[in-house]
């Protein structure tokens, strides 16, 4: 039987350093994640408590800082290079451990760390770093999905303060964060990315209301937050005042490893091969469908692919720092395969993923354990090929930076 | 559906266009998926005056005698609707079953009573997921006057609201034989049945049954004892045929809904129906859920051919079709309406679920992509 | 084994009168098509020489006006109602007969009878109708692909003549017709559709050249052709002068039914069954690969399902007359279909469709038949979604006209 | 292929380019193929001179003993370049066989005459037009000291140019088995061998053989009898993954060809690389290819594997999605450009067919699904 590790043919072989690196987290995560938390992730569960986010966090940064690795070793983190990082990554995901703590972790504290000032970074950093603070991120606005830099709501100043007035929508993890950095309009006369202003503050101060948004699969991820008057010091602007749309594009260009899913698609194929070896009653195994089992082909096959061209883009001449416009390749495909494994899942189960339960439910036991995620977790993560800058942004993007039309 | 009605058609077309757009708006739709029946009963009782629920039978049991054309008019309708209810469980599966079995006794006791809204049926046969009726490992053992009746059943249709479970069991032959199957009349209080009922994530119901040497009188089977599985494919055939509309009826609803979305919509400071690559898109919807408007049709003359390959062979291709290309619209609809397409409160997920569970119901694409190519080759 | 036989279930079954009149024309097409003609149309050949062209067509018009079915009986047609058209045309295809003559018969004809002199007519129906006269049409350009009305080949007038200078491009057939109608510039001040006028003329005119173009299947069907000072009586002017466009517009809508290629396609379906079920030297037969007997089975239901469409879009409520921008839908999916199945036929025969030879080669004796025409006609035919329309500007005609988007 | 390379690889990779760029203008291509011979003899000692021929071969035979990767540097250029040569055929299929089979006398005599351009070689073994090399029937009875050999080869690439050919035959076993096959070598001018050679749609030229009771010696063996089996597999699965580089580089060409078109042509007024609809669909074409060139790059790392299952996996891996993929731009190509993708003195249609039948050649993407899901499940 032939394997696909995640690492493709030859890359770790000819890096003996990297192969003892990968044996090492590997080794940490499968003995130290609670098995309570992996059930959980192995089950697509969308919504982690919180309480299982920051432990798995906390044993993460105990090990050295582990929770934030791309962290330099100066703020805590373990220093690691970008194939580190890579690796620990798919490891995380190869084990059913949760994802990184995205918006305080991966992208707000490198953003701290290039921009903020030497107080902000005392402050937000260690919190950042321990597991001690959860962070959500305003950026989108009911009126401003694909054309971000359209935002309208306000930040006006008054003193020392910043005084927010309007909405924030599909705010990921709003009703469990503790804190919340975002983009607010202090300026409209300008061209709209200018005028902007990046503002951390915490969700507890008076004026913020969140209101849940249930997606269609029945989860509860985003919320829709309102802003009535919601004071917020002016220490706690990152930067200069109008100059946050630089700040956000920095802080979005750092979300290269996890774009094309290629560890979470690894996951479900592994998924998915247990559940086509699985017998039936009558003793056959739908991997002995010729149909599903060319299907089941095809897609490991583009996943062979598109984690071939990952590497090449992260690791080829210049570094993951050289990949521009390229990124959006990865969005785009690796989201179509993602959804196409998922799919494939839930053919899969075919009518056993009918009915609509909760993940822990007990209540089903005629029903196999699969029943409890493949619909929902297909229908979740429609979502991929639009949030973040929709498929079809992200081919306007190529189209223009990379094609170089008009 | 764009053909020529008859005037008739016509009255039973309108009639139920008009309770979707007047009685079932989407957010009344999800109230009545959320509660513990999944359906109203007073929508049902409407279902009943109109003469929806007597549709298909005969005219001799009360019914209005009529084809798989007119079911597809009505189910078109049900799917620009949403809308959630035991119809398809009652009339088109349980229903079907006694009309084309059942004794006399049996047909006047039940096909009545259902036409006019008093008694719901459902039908289990599958007890594999993908729906395979020759699959059948359910045993019915004889036992002095009787039977004792054995297995398991999944993927039952609303089998809560049902009085009454048309139940296929083995009478004879064996997992993967088509004769030896029998059709069996179960309350669904019947002592010895554990029925389990789900909400499903189409805002329909699905149930599973168990049942352990569960004693059933001789008075319980209905038609030919192990000759069920002649009546049992066509019965499913004209079924599939009505999914084929409802999805088509869907499908149509995702193309509208997303063309009133791109007409409202701005980004960029300009109607996304105005950018030629969502254009093209929405273009692809329109013409794929054109397609299965004549496929619909095309499912709904096949079923009613007497010639049973003739009848199998046009009702799997149409279902594989719709199946795969109702899904491809259901996640277009989504995808072209971006975040909006996401929540819970909007159409466009609801549209995906229910193409996806339809695709998945009575065989799926490949399934009857399998069962076409069997019969064309 | 069950056979679609192009004409959906049910509906002639309904029609005794069509089922009669579809065993008639069956029957003749069958007993008097000559075998030399229907051997080189079964091989997909894409140059059928113009005396076999002419020979078939005689035959047709000796029946009773056959060859040209949609003219009216007034004009020597037989008068047939638009589903006796659609079957003539459909059993032409099943038979392996040639297709209409289409730029004469069902293009030109009809639009002389709406539009031209009662002097042109009796100069022009007759030849078209007894097959004495082939025609070519003279509308795209170099620059005016996709875009027709930017048509600029100008026609001035000169006492009582058009002098034509200038070239049109892709023009089938134009090096086997005896006349060309085209379309040509007569006045440039107004809107691109305006001064447009649509003339007739020998092929021999002095003035005119022709290059052939060769496609890159390595045929020549179609050619580029010069106008040098080419002098064209204003007699030969159909309707008013900067009045072309509309009479186009007629004529282009003529093409109904033929746009779905339904018939074409069921010929190769048919084909490409021959191919599969034939036995290979190790007794197997490529029906029993799974893989491409689920692809064929496939594409026949996609057929099943266009014709279907086809048939409720021509004969539905309002019959073909109302069916507007819908054409497009075939025209669109209809190419693709075609173009699938051809490819299809290409996998069946493999590697052995490399070698390119002519339809009639007897230089391959190891090769089998279908050796001889599968790549090219998968080749060839990409033109159809590009010809006549492309099928992106039928997407933008459906845009507009059906969704109502600008 | 936009990777680290080495200075070696780097000079390779450049002196093909310049070739292609500097000689081999697609009017000059397109002339050649049309020739008898469908190639230049002057262009194949520019090869030999520059270093191409002996690329693979081992150093003790006059080569430069490089692996796929540096073969893959060659293809993709030629594959830009629509290059047609019976470099394939030669290097990569003949004498790889002699390299991994053949005894001393036998390299010595052949191998540095392929590097030096003296002699030129071909493979066959394919009877079936999918070339499965395990269908093999042709046969090959001891009789004597030698062989009779009898059977029929098809799709040969450049037979008529071959000075020798590396036949595959039965010494025993039955077709489907991969035991029993060997290597033969044969001279084309062979008594009792008929060779037929066409042009083929793609530029290159493709045989057929015939022989019925052809005698060779035992010294024209090759290789281990009845052994053939897996040292065929082997040379196959980098001969695949070379043609996987191939038709990356082609695909890339018809990307940067169509994005020049867009930026040129005009229709209603406007650049044509101005209507969204056509820019998502040449980025799509440019995502397509530039997943090729990684998936070139895996085919050439899978493809010098020691392990046979790891080797035969990836290559069918990528020569499967090459396939698949390359036919889809290929297709893009010709449409996206409109009428002159059709024309024959345009490159957009030769793209196409070339990609095509790289796809049918030596296993298409079905072909190696299948081979793919038989090893990873």
């Amino acid at each position: 039987m032939i394997e696909i590790d995640g690492y493709g043919s030859g890359w770790l072989e000819a890096r003996p350093d990297l192969k003892s690196f990968r044996d090492e987290v590997r080794g940490f995560i499968r003995s130290h994640l609670p098995e309570e938390i992996r059930r959980l992730v192995a089950a697509e569960c969308m919504e982690l408590p919180r309480e299982y986010i920051l432990r798995w966090h906390r044993i993460l940064y105990q090990r050295g800082g582990w929770g934030c690795p791309n962290w330099p070793q100066e703020h805590g983190g373990p220093g690691w290079s970008f194939e580190q990082q890579f690796i620990f990554e798919r490891e995380l995901a190869l084990a059913d451990a949760p994802r990184l703590v995205s918006f305080g972790v991966t992208m707000l504290g490198p953003t701290l760390i290039e921009y903020a000032s030497a107080e902000q970074k005392a402050r937000f950093l260690p919190p950042i770093l321990k597991g001690e603070m959860l962070w959500c991120q305003g950026f989108s606005e009911p009126n401003s999905g694909s054309d971000l830099a359209s935002l309208k709501t306000r930040a006006e100043r008054e003193g020392d303060h910043y005084i927010i007035n309007g909405t924030k929508i599909w705010t990921t993890e709003a009703q469990i964060a503790d804190w919340m950095f975002g983009l607010f309009r202090t300026d409209s006369s300008g061209k709209k990315q200018q005028g902007i202003t990046f503002l951390l503050f915490d969700m507890k101060t008076p004026g913020i209301t969140i209101r849940p948004i249930r997606t269609f699969d029945g989860g509860h991820e985003v919320n829709q937050v309102f802003f009535d008057n919601v004071k917020v010091p002016v220490a706690q602007r990152l930067g200069e005042e109008h100059k946050g749309w630089g700040y956000a594009k920095y802080l979005l260009s750092l979300e290269r490893f996890g774009i094309a899913e290629v560890s979470r698609s690894l996951q479900t194929l592994g998924r998915l091969k247990s559940i086509l070896h699985r017998r039936r009653a009558d003793g056959s195994s739908l991997m002995s469908d010729h149909a599903f089992g060319s299907r089941l082909a095809a897609a490991e096959i583009k996943l062979r692919a598109l984690e071939a061209l990952e590497r090449r883009l992260l690791f080829g001449p210049g570094g993951p720092e050289s990949m521009g416009a390229e990124a959006s390749i990865l969005k785009v495909m690796g989201t179509e395969l993602q959804q196409g494994l998922l799919e494939l899942q839930v053919d899969a189960v075919a009518l056993g993923a009918a009915p609509d339960l909760p993940a822990e439910s007990q209540d089903a036991p005629n029903l196999p354990p699969e029943a409890r995620y493949a619909a929902r977790a297909f229908f979740n993560m429609r979502k991929t090929s639009i949030y973040g800058g929709s498929n079809e942004i992200q081919k306007n993007i190529l189209t223009k930076a990379v094609l170089g039309l008009e | 559906m764009r053909i020529e009605l008859t005037e008739e058609q016509s009255l039973i077309k309108d009639s139920v266009a008009r309770f979707v757009a007047e009685r079932y708006p989407f957010d009344r739709r999800q109230k009545l998926v959320a509660t513990p029946e999944g359906y109203s009963e007073e929508d049902w009782r409407s279902f009943a005056e109109l003469g929806w629920l007597g549709l298909p039978l005969p005219e001799t049991a009360g019914g209005l005698g009529m084809g798989p054309l007119e079911v597809g008019l009505v189910m078109e309708s049900f799917g620009r609707g949403l809308v959630a209810s035991p119809y398809l469980a009652t009339v088109l599966l349980g229903a079907a079953v006694v009309a084309a079995a059942g004794s006399a006794t049996q047909q006047s006791e039940m096909l009545p009573a259902v036409a006019e809204g008093r008694m719901k049926l459902t039908l289990a046969f599958a007890e594999d997921d993908r729906q395979d009726p020759a699959a059948i490992a359910a045993s019915a053992e004889l036992d002095g006057g009787g039977f004792l009746l054995t297995g398991v059943k999944a993927g039952v249709p609303y089998a809560a609201a049902a009085d009454r479970i048309l139940l296929v069991a083995r009478t004879g032959g064996r997992p993967g034989d088509a004769s030896g199957l029998s059709f069996f009349l179960v309350d669904r209080q019947q002592r010895g049945l554990e029925v389990r009922d789900y909400a499903a994530h189409d805002g329909s119901r699905v149930g599973t049954l168990r049942f352990d040497r569960m004693a059933l009188g001789h008075d319980r089977l209905v038609g030919p004892k192990d000759g069920a599985f002649p009546i049992l494919e066509a019965v499913l055939d004209r079924a599939r045929a009505a999914l084929c509309a409802e999805a088509s009826g869907i499908a149509n609803a995702v193309y509208e809904k997303t063309l009133s979305y791109f007409k409202t919509r701005e980004q960029f400071g300009k109607l996304i129906g105005s950018f030629q690559a969502l254009q093209h898109r929405l273009t692809d919807v329109y013409m794929k859920a054109e397609l299965l408007q004549s496929v619909a049709v095309d499912a709904a003359e096949a079923a009613a051919a007497s010639d049973p390959a003739t009848r199998a062979a046009g009702v799997s291709a149409a279902k594989s079709l719709t199946g795969t290309l109702g899904r491809e619209i259901g996640k277009e609809g989504v995808q072209l309406h971006g975040g909006i397409g996401m929540t819970w409160d909007y159409e466009a997920g609801h549209y995906l679920k229910r193409l996806t569970f339809i695709d998945l119901a009575l065989g799926d694409s490949h399934w009857h992509l399998e069962r076409f190519r069997r019969l064309s080759s």
